[in-house]
């Protein structure tokens, strides 16, 4: 696949982009934090700006609705997902990286005007969100450094598919 | 013949009337630009505010029209101007590319015919009165046309070592999702074409990416950037959603492939059945390879006959199928099962309930069940979830 | 995700806007029941007062559009109601009967992709500012859903003298043709679904006879009878029209097949070239059977060479070609010519007309060529018609 | 094919076609006559009707057009039409039946009033178009015995489709 020998090693078409230009476009976080920009955020900003951005949507305490919930610290006592069709899935019990709720929030949050948060903002309710879940100290502050470092509950649930085609078993 | 513009002119018209009392009477409109559907019929997909279903009960063969097709995106329809769009390719490449959209027409293209399904199509509502639309209108197939990815990674020069890529969609979501290198080298492809022509906004207009038999979220639309790298990014469509509770407490991801799957389109709800023959129809579809034989039973699971299956059977791909049954007018379940080239065999609700644990979600495809009642009322048999 | 109507139900909107500033700050329409084309993009057919041609150098793949499929007829597109609407079969039959469309959708039916060609599919203007649209956009090729005509013809119980058979259309022309009866058992059909949806009033709404590889004007739309005979009935279709002159001052009646043809539908007019890697593109079909090799000139048909043929191919359809080509930037004309499974090679007009005389007419199927001048640009190079 | 194992020898869809709605709709006229109606017309009789609902469309002596050219007598000094590309094809020179006037004309003349004509009037243009094509005298009268009887002298350059398949000739 890597040489076809039906085709020339190159077209030519397109052109070249620019140092300044990825780095413009390439937004996306790893979950070993590679991504992610300077700047930082705190629980208490980002009480604010949930506040004002984000609870009309998501619900005062991130479980109101009338979208989807945000906030479901992970219990011990909780029935196993595989067993509770009913169980809410979110960040505290379902989420298996903390980067993600960066990454994804300054992408597509608010819903209504995507896009629009500061980094600094995107740090500050990410930390609210992590707080609210449990995951963190109130006075954590959330960076570059610190985001990337905290352990979901859930990442040791997750598995990576092995279905193959033949007659099954259906897994 | 010779026509000219004249008073013969002034009978040009656009759109069809509804009937005229007796058409062989009536000169019709003549040859216009569009082409426009009879007055007569209604087509419609299903919205929500997240998804639009495919009619599948008022289809017919393996084409599905552009715009029924299904949809499904996560920030609604992005315009595009295709003047300004840019596919920027780079990461673990030797050469970080942009292409526009006439740069990508010009590489050597391929079109091929397969199905896009949204592995989240599966509906258990506890009622009879719902369609093929209702349960399973979440799949679609289109010939695509466009460039192999392949091609690309070849020109950009993709790194022997870059092992997963991220695509990136430029809606209002920015979606996101990783995919393995290998799909790329396999059978992915940059598709700008649908059915013969641009493809439409809903779709991804004016470029999508296309994996053949993987689950629809992973081909994304409107996409704008690929970044080779040497791990997945654990974005949120790949963690938060697009995974499944399975056995043991454990979360599945990367649950790429669209497994064997069928769904009679007819008879089914709101159909309403005469004694005598009937040909069951419907489709099956496999993200595995082909469709080797569609099974239907006509006496609620007992016995299972072949169907037969409408040339050409195509590899990952909506296959129609036919089955000429004689109705004796006694209450009966009918259903049909896929069974595709690796011997896959569709599964019953139970059997995957009972292999992944009660709470499991996408990737859900069991055999589905039609009641055909004494005066030929057809409506769904509601799946036992428990 | 449970969405509910609400400040965000606000958001839902019909029609994709022209493009916004950045598509990703803004979210965009929310699912509908009907998709839609792009606001850029606007594929026309070409009208006249008699036929629309199909835009070939705009599209891509082997599916046409519905609303781009080419139209052909004699009074007008009528207005048919799919309740009242009728077709009574007669004449040599053991059991005249009248079926109503319900009653054709309940016989076994059967899905083929083939392609509808006019065999008046051919225009030689001498100039050289002319498409693929315009040089034979009088055939585009769809899926098409309906019965066998031979189900029919053993439902009615055909005599086995019945040789020919009229085919009457319900439009304002009450149009006629005369068939034989050894087509309708081979692979005639009554189709009511054109890619996968009923098909559109300017294609024969609701059902029409399809007779796969033959001239499109016998596959009569709107068809409203069948008269079982044992000749046939010299209608206006098939003496005045749809005959051509050929050699010794004879008339050719009765010629129904489509000869094998090509076209190269990019680089074309009006495409601009630019030097370097180019993939040439187009169609091939043929009336008799699949297309089994086409082969391309680069040279102004001093050499040939193989062009790659889309699976798949199927019988008497459409199949699109491709093959790369290094453009040096000199002066040069290119063209196609199909090869179908009988081993018939399409021919220049030069050898048509020493066949036929250079008053014959339809049936013209000649080798097209486009010649590429220095700048990239890419006219039609006028047949000498002589 | 008249045999088809996997089916069943009837369905028994669709109902009986009564005589009656038989003998309505089946209008086609074969060459020999069979399908003609009764009655008859004049060339008198045509020319008042051709003047009153063709005559704007195909030319007050069927040659000015705009549409078809309906008359056009053979000669006999005419180029053979495979050597003429431009001769005009028409009823005259080029029908090779009469009967196809009366049937095509029923079904589909005047265009903008098609089946408006009774089959007196039908005969009767059909006599006047034969006559203007020097086929038939001013005298004559047309109808379901006469006019299966007029020899058209095209009817003999009438040859039948013998293309096949293969590498040419491409006749
Ligand atoms: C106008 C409504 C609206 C507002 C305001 C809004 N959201 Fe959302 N949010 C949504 C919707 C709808 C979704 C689901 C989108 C989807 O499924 O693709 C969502 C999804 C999310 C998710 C992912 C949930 C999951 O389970 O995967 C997060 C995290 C989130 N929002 C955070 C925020 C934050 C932080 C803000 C404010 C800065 C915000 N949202 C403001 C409507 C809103
Ligand atoms: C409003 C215009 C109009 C009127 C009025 C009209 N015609 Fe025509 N006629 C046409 C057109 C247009 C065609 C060609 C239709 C086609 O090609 O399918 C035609 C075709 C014909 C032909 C076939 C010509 C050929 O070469 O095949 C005949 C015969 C004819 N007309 C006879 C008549 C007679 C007789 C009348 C009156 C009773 C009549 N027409 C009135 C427009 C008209
Ligand atoms: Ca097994
Ligand atoms: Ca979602
Ligand atoms: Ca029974
Ligand atoms: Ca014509
Ligand atoms: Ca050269
Ligand atoms: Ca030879
Ligand atoms: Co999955
Ligand atoms: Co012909």
């Amino acid at each position: 696949e890597r040489r076809n020998a039906a085709m020339p090693e190159h077209f030519g078409y397109g052109r070249p982009a620019t140092e300044k230009e990825i780095a413009a476009k390439a937004i996306a976080i790893r979950p070993d934090g590679v991504g992610l920009p300077a700047g930082s955020g705190t629980v208490q900003d980002g009480a604010l700006i949930y506040a004002g951005k984000c609870a009309s949507c998501h619900g005062a305490t991130g479980v109101e609705g009338p979208y989807n919930i945000l906030v479901a610290p992970d219990t011990a006592d909780a029935l196993p997902f595989d067993q509770a069709p009913k169980r809410v899935k979110a960040i505290g019990n379902y989420w298996p990286y903390a980067t993600t709720i960066f990454d994804y929030v300054r992408r597509a949050m608010p819903f209504n005007a995507p896009g629009s948060l500061s980094d600094n903002e995107v740090y500050s309710v990410t930390a609210w969100l992590l707080h609210a879940n449990k995951l963190i100290d109130a006075d954590a502050v959330i960076n570059a450094k610190t985001l990337p470092g905290i352990v979901m509950p859930a990442r040791k649930y997750y598995v990576t598919d092995s279905r193959k085609g033949g007659d099954g078993p259906y897994e | 013949v010779v026509l000219v513009e004249s008073s013969f002119g002034k009978m040009v018209q656009t759109g069809i009337p509804e009937a005229a009392v007796d058409p062989t009477k009536q000169v019709g409109p003549l040859p216009g630009v569009l082409g426009t559907r009879s007055p007569f019929e209604h087509p419609q997909r299903k919205p929500s505010l997240t998804s639009s279903q495919t009619p599948l009960q008022d289809l017919y063969g393996m084409i599905t029209p552009s715009d029924l097709h299904f949809e499904r995106h996560h920030a609604g329809v992005p315009a595009i101007d295709p003047n300004s769009y840019e596919l920027m390719i780079h990461g673990m490449v030797d050469k970080p590319t942009v292409f526009s959209l006439a740069d990508l027409k010009r590489f050597p293209s391929v079109s091929r015919i397969c199905f896009i399904e949204c592995s989240g199509n599966f509906r258990k509502p506890d009622k009879e009165n719902i369609t093929p639309q209702d349960i399973c209108g979440l799949t679609s197939q289109s010939e695509w046309t466009g460039v192999m990815l392949s091609t690309l990674f070849r020109e950009v020069g993709v790194h022997p070592k870059a092992s997963w890529f991220l695509a990136e969609g430029s809606d209002a979501a920015v979606m996101t999702r990783s995919i393995p290198v290998s799909k790329g080298w396999e059978d992915a492809m940059i598709v700008y074409a649908q059915n013969g022509e641009a493809i439409r906004p809903q779709q991804g207009y004016p470029a999508r990416l296309l994996l053949p038999g993987w689950e629809g979220n992973t081909s994304v639309k409107w996409i704008r950037r690929i970044e080779l790298s040497d791990g997945p990014f654990m974005t949120r469509e790949e963690t938060s959603k697009y995974t499944e509770p399975v056995k043991d407490g454990k979360i599945r991801q990367f649950s790429f492939t669209m497994d064997a799957r069928s769904i009679i389109t007819y008879p089914a709800y709101p159909a309403q059945l005469q004694k005598g023959w009937v040909e069951i129809r419907g489709l099956a579809w496999s993200g595995r390879g082909k469709i080797r034989q569609v099974e239907i039973s006509t006496d609620a699971g007992k016995t299972w006959n072949a169907a037969r299956l409408q040339e050409p059977v195509l590899d990952k791909a909506h296959t129609y199928f036919r089955y000429l049954w004689q109705w004796d007018g006694d209450t009966t379940a009918i259903m049909s099962r896929a069974i595709d080239e690796t011997g896959y065999v569709q599964p019953s609700l139970e059997e995957l309930i009972a292999a992944r644990g009660i709470g499991t979600g996408y990737h859900l495809n069991p055999v589905t069940a039609w009641l055909i009642r004494r005066d030929g009322q057809v409506v769904y048999s509601p799946e036992k979830w428990k």
